[in-house]
């Protein structure tokens, strides 16, 4: 009994918080700028919690708690990025910074070298040594790939002018970018809707009894809010103007 | 003397092993003929992981099964089956290895047996004997003798020369252009976008309203949150210039952190240290969707003149430009995530593609250091045009005359090991 | 006539949502029943790997998604398990998204009960870790390095889900579902590293970006957005939530297309005549 | 002072660095023992940068409410949600659910978390309909293209739109409107994907040597 009142409860904050922040649509109001304030508060709560139980007991104080003393070198390092809040030793934080940033720009490098460049050479070439077993259409579009990709890059060539046939090229390719956004926009749409159809569907399932009728019930009072309000500062408004 | 007599040994060794395990076995009569020219051994340019196992491909070998058998040196165990596959299935040509570190072809077979299948605590060292057999219509024709090796971790992964030299070749061009950098300007071609930023920040100071800039929801260690913040310096001279105001609200602390001095010292640069205001850089959120919320009642509430929208966005883009476009400020962005820049495209007045973005901030600051950046980047891009025109031509000429070594050659130079 | 125009193609937008919402809710209430047909090459290569996984073999579920997308890749989990358990294969679940832990406990709560699965024998979930690029990286070396405990706090090592699991080596293969970039990650530190068949399931906003992964055999499959997830549904003969939804999608992608027709052709009519 | 302040740090970053990027290329057991431990270390380090952010967004919202600054009300839902998620996740020891029961962290993440990150991205949705109308503007044969792109993908993933395409277009027999979705998918969308990658890719290599060999140090802040 305890838990399914939890569970209507949480139908109700769920779709009030869902109806507050969709109220942003029609205009800023204030249960909008409550769902987005709580938001900011619950957003950073969760991540702390995340990383307390994902991270700091797991990782640092229970190895550490174990023997691994050499973990106090990280948490040093971890505590030093928070001198930025205390200017006149905030230089301590650059030694947490600079561990972050070399480990990360090493061990990035010579993937992305192998992965987003060095392959994706040899997968626009690697046709073209096929080309004796594949059908027309399989072709063409090796060369459409290959033609476009050298046409993209030509677009985004810096250190030239853009005439004669870099122009050309670039103009080309600024057309592959545009098939490329255009489609990309197609799937997109998709993707949204999808998301939307997620919330009116819990929205939907959140108005039966079981829920107490949670979403008829926000949606009617917070269209009297704002029916009220809009009222209300007509009144104010049309006061004001008669001295 | 003792060399001949250890040889001795083993060729006796190896001459009695079939008979002797047949007697342990207790089974049946005829020796099997011998697989000649076996080879285990460590397997090379890896971490210890795996025992490599070679021996000669016949031609006739047609129909044939083999199954490798493995153990433990020290154990007392059976014989446990370690791996099975029809004949030609596993030469040497089939394993995945660039030309410069491995010569051996399709008429051998390899074998790569992980030492952990063999025993769950093997480890670097541990000594493993195998044997293979093969089959034909599933009676045993032959068998090797029993080859022993430990595996070995290796100090280099050969495979990955071609991206070692890769980054070589940039590291030097790198060291290059940085040493050169002092030299004169070089030569940048136009970015639409970024004439437009002088527009809306002179409109920004004569509404009196303020500009935000959003540096993007990524960390200090990418390219583009550095590039947003070349460009937020830029832009910030300006609206310091103009005496305007600028907002710049954030995602990731350490990059607001670096944001301040940014700003900051661009105050000074302009000539009006006593304008600036520490809380121009304000943190918001780390989590995607509050901070897009937040931004979104701070855009709609303030109605800014000009938004900037500059680093790496996710589907956060759309939520903030179409706000800002509702409250009828200019909008600029710049974005390397390809996925976004569709919205960006059909809801802002001026969108910088990709790469645009890191090039940006050169463009604006004419800094011979990020010039010369950018000067090797389009080396880069260079290369990779050549590589694919004169490499796909080469590649498909190589392939009409049959030059099947060239042709693996060259794409093994661009295969990720 | 043109005025009128003019003013309709200024109209608040506030009607363009509502407009939305009513022709979104109204196929929630009355369904329908509009599903796909065809399926993608792609989707069906994700099926196919599936299928052609053997029963005991492992893979590992990468759920890196949070509420955000799970209208989209929730389906696809859930179809994937699925599919993964009526083939008797081992699951190790894991995630490296901070919001993914409650989608996995939805998971856990209804697809391994279908299918009579119990958790530590059929399958692991293991606990949230911020730092991909390390677990992919140590789970080369030593799975139980990046993963010593379950989600809960258990030791992993004695579950019979685990037995003979150590590196990639002993993973079928991997299959990670996703809007993030994720995927690239497991392309990029599992697949091509250490050889690891990689399939994916993702956001259709991300889907256009793995074609050339997908051409390289970077990805050996790829299911994208609801459409894919619904054409898997309909592939494993277990139609769910995407399904349904397809409803609801086609009438707003119909709305999509007849307002970008419709404001050019009123800008069109205004500019010529 | 200066070394302390200045050289030991970018002598951190030049080694972590390059350590780093030779693992890649070093199979041996040594190098694999340094890289786990660098990547067990490096989940510690950046845990404490998120608190940076979340020391700064309290401090900012504790001043408001302090000075009682216009709103400030709205900076106690801050605090009231971040205490809604922080004091169930103590309680519950981070864990969502026990024995299949949802604790009070597993319901604060469905009932709070997870409507209002959802809810946010869902308005996407509606943005795209009021940006499909207000500004996609076929002005140039470029836009035209993208639109085109956009329409048939928008077109193609819902039954109802390759129904309709094979109602005006299916008697012509020329293919499917899946089958031109395949093609955008797989030859131009490949060709502008691997040219736009690869840009990238050479910016960030070059930023990451800057960053390595101490040339790019924005983030260490002025001396």
């Amino acid at each position: 009994m305890e838990n399914s009142m939890s569970i209507i409860l949480g139908g109700w904050l769920s779709a009030g918080l869902t109806i507050f922040l969709f109220s942003f649509l029609y205009k800023d109001n204030p249960l909008f700028k409550i769902a987005e304030h709580l938001y900011l508060g619950v957003g950073m709560g969760w991540w702390f919690i995340v990383l307390l139980y994902g991270t700091w007991i797991p990782k640092a104080y229970e190895p550490f708690m174990q023997g691994e003393y050499v973990l106090i070198i990280p948490v040093l390092l971890g505590l030093s990025l928070v001198t930025q809040f205390i200017p006149r030793i905030s230089w301590i934080s650059r030694y947490g910074f600079t561990f972050i940033m070399g480990y990360g720009a090493g061990l990035v490098l010579p993937l992305n070298l192998a992965t987003d460049f060095m392959a994706q050479i040899a997968g626009t070439i690697k046709p073209f040594s096929q080309l004796a077993s594949m059908s027309w259409g399989a072709i063409i579009n090796s060369f459409l790939i290959a033609i476009g990709a050298v046409c993209v890059l030509a677009y985004f060539y810096f250190s030239v002018e853009h005439k004669g046939i870099v122009k050309k090229a670039s103009n080309i390719g600024i057309y592959f970018l545009m098939i490329y956004f255009g489609a990309s926009f197609g799937n997109t749409v998709m993707a949204r809707f999808s998301l939307l159809y997620g919330r009116f569907d819990l929205l939907y399932d959140f108005s039966g009894a079981s829920y107490a009728f949670a979403t008829p019930i926000i949606i009617i009072l917070t269209v009297g809010f704002f029916a009220l309000k809009h009222f209300m500062d007509k009144k104010k408004n049309s006061g004001a103007a008669q001295p | 003397m003792k060399k001949t007599e250890l040889l001795l040994v083993f060729f006796s060794f190896l001459f009695l092993w079939p008979g002797l395990s047949f007697a342990l076995n207790g089974k049946s009569n005829i020796a099997l003929p011998l697989i000649e020219d076996a080879i285990a051994e460590d397997m090379p340019y890896d971490s210890g992981g795996d025992i490599l196992l070679r021996w000669p491909a016949d031609e006739d070998d047609e129909g044939v099964v083999y199954e490798i058998y493995a153990k433990t040196e020290s154990s007392e165990n059976e014989w446990k089956l370690a791996d099975s596959f029809k004949a030609f299935e596993k030469t040497a040509d089939k394993m995945r290895m660039p030309f410069w570190a491995w010569s051996h072809g399709s008429d051998e077979y390899a074998v790569k047996i992980p030492i952990k299948s063999v025993d769950g605590d093997a480890d670097i060292g541990t000594v493993l004997c195998f044997k293979i057999k093969a089959f034909r219509d599933g009676k045993p024709i032959a068998e090797s003798a029993i080859l022993c090796a430990s595996s070995d971790d290796n100090w280099f992964n050969l495979p990955r020369l071609n991206g070692l030299l890769m980054v070589i070749l940039i590291t030097a061009a790198f060291f290059m252009t940085m040493s050169r950098a002092k030299k004169k300007g070089l030569f940048i071609r136009r970015i639409a976008g970024l004439d437009a930023i002088d527009e809306a920040i002179g409109r920004a100071t004569e509404m009196g309203k303020p500009i935000y800039y959003s540096t993007g929801i990524n960390g200090m260690s990418s390219v583009n949150t550095i590039a947003s913040l070349s460009i937020l310096g830029e832009v910030s001279k300006k609206v310091a210039e103009y005496d305007s105001i600028i907002k710049v609200p954030h995602y990731d602390p350490i990059v607001m952190s670096v944001a301040k001095e940014t700003v900051k010292q661009s105050y000074i640069e302009a000539g009006r240290p006593d304008s600036y205001h520490d809380d121009a850089n304000f943190f918001l959120s780390s989590d995607q969707f509050s901070y897009a919320a937040s931004l979104d009642g701070m855009i709609e509430r303030e109605k800014p003149a000009a938004c900037f929208f500059m680093g790496y966005f996710l589907a956060e883009s759309l939520l903030l430009t179409e706000v800002g476009a509702s409250a009828g400020a200019i909008q600029i962005a710049a974005t390397d995530s390809e996925s976004q820049l569709p919205f960006f495209f059909t809801s802002c007045d001026y969108t910088l593609i990709g790469e645009e973005l890191y090039a940006a901030g050169a463009y604006l600051s004419k800094e011979p250091m990020l010039l010369s950046v950018l000067k090797l980047q389009d080396f880069g891009k260079l290369f990779m045009m050549l590589s694919v025109l004169i490499g796909g031509i080469a590649i498909a000429l190589a392939a009409v005359f049959h030059c099947d070594g060239f042709v693996k050659g060259l794409l093994d130079f661009f295969t990720n090991y | 006539m043109k005025d009128k125009l003019r003013r309709f193609l200024r109209i608040d937008r506030r009607w363009i949502f509502l407009l939305l919402t009513a022709v979104m809710v109204w196929p929630i209430i009355h369904p329908f029943g509009l599903s796909g047909k065809t399926s993608q090459q792609s989707v069906r290569d994700f099926y196919d790997f599936v299928e052609k996984l053997k029963p005991g073999q492992a893979v590992i579920l990468g759920t890196d998604y949070d509420p955000s997308t799970k209208p989209e890749l929730h389906p696809q989990a859930v179809a994937a398990l699925r599919h993964l358990f009526s083939k008797d294969v081992r699951v190790l679940i894991l995630t490296f998204i901070s919001g993914a832990p409650g989608m996995i406990e939805e998971l856990n709560q209804t697809v391994p009960a279908e299918y009579g699965k119990e958790y530590g024998k059929d399958y692991v979930i293991m606990p949230y870790n911020p730092n991909y690029m390390a677990a992919m990286t140590q789970m080369s070396i030593d799975i139980y390095k990046a993963y010593d405990k379950d989600a809960e706090g258990n030791d992993v090592r004695g579950m019979p889900v685990m037995a003979g699991i150590k590196t990639y080596k002993d993973i079928a293969g991997v299959i990670e579902i996703t809007g993030t970039g994720m995927l690239d990650a497991w392309v990029a530190y599992a697949g091509d590293k250490y050889g690891v068949p990689i399939i994916g399931g993702t956001t259709a906003i991300s889907q256009l970006g793995f074609g050339p992964y997908l051409q390289n055999k970077q990805i050996r499959g790829l299911v994208g957005g609801m459409r894919g997830a619904s054409e898997y549904e309909t592939l494993i003969s277990k139609p769910g939530k995407a399904t349904s939804g397809i409803d609801a999608l086609n009438m707003a992608h119909l709305l999509v297309i007849l307002l970008i027709l419709s404001s050019n052709l009123i800008l069109l009519v205004i500019k010529e005549k | 002072m200066l070394i302390i302040k200045k050289y030991i740090p970018l002598a951190i970053v030049t080694i972590v660095g390059l350590l780093t990027l030779a693992t890649y290329y070093v199979p041996a057991k040594a190098s694999s023992a340094y890289l786990s431990t660098l990547n067990q270390w490096e989940v510690i380090v950046s845990g404490f940068a998120f608190l940076l952010g979340l020391i700064s967004l309290l401090m900012t919202h504790y001043k408001k409410i302090a000075k009682r600054v216009d709103g400030w009300g709205y900076s106690l839902f801050v605090f009231i949600g971040f205490f809604a998620v922080v004091i169930p996740g103590i309680i519950s020891h981070g864990a969502q659910a026990k024995d299949g029961v949802l604790t009070s962290l597993g319901w604060a993440f469905r009932y709070l978390y997870n409507p209002l990150a959802a809810t946010m991205f869902a308005v996407l949705a509606f943005y795209i309909v009021s940006t499909a109308f207000r500004s996609f503007r076929i002005k140039s044969v470029q836009a035209f293209v993208l639109f085109i792109a956009a329409f048939i993908l928008i077109l193609g993933n819902v039954p109802a739109g390759q129904m309709l395409w094979d109602a005006m277009l299916g008697w012509t027999g020329i293919c499917g409107i899946g089958d031109i979705i395949q093609w955008i998918m797989q030859v131009p969308s490949v060709a502008a994907k691997r040219g736009i990658m690869i840009g990238i890719t050479i910016g960030a290599a070059v930023t990451s040597l800057k960053i390595i060999f101490g040339i790019e140090r924005q983030y260490m802040g002025r001396d």
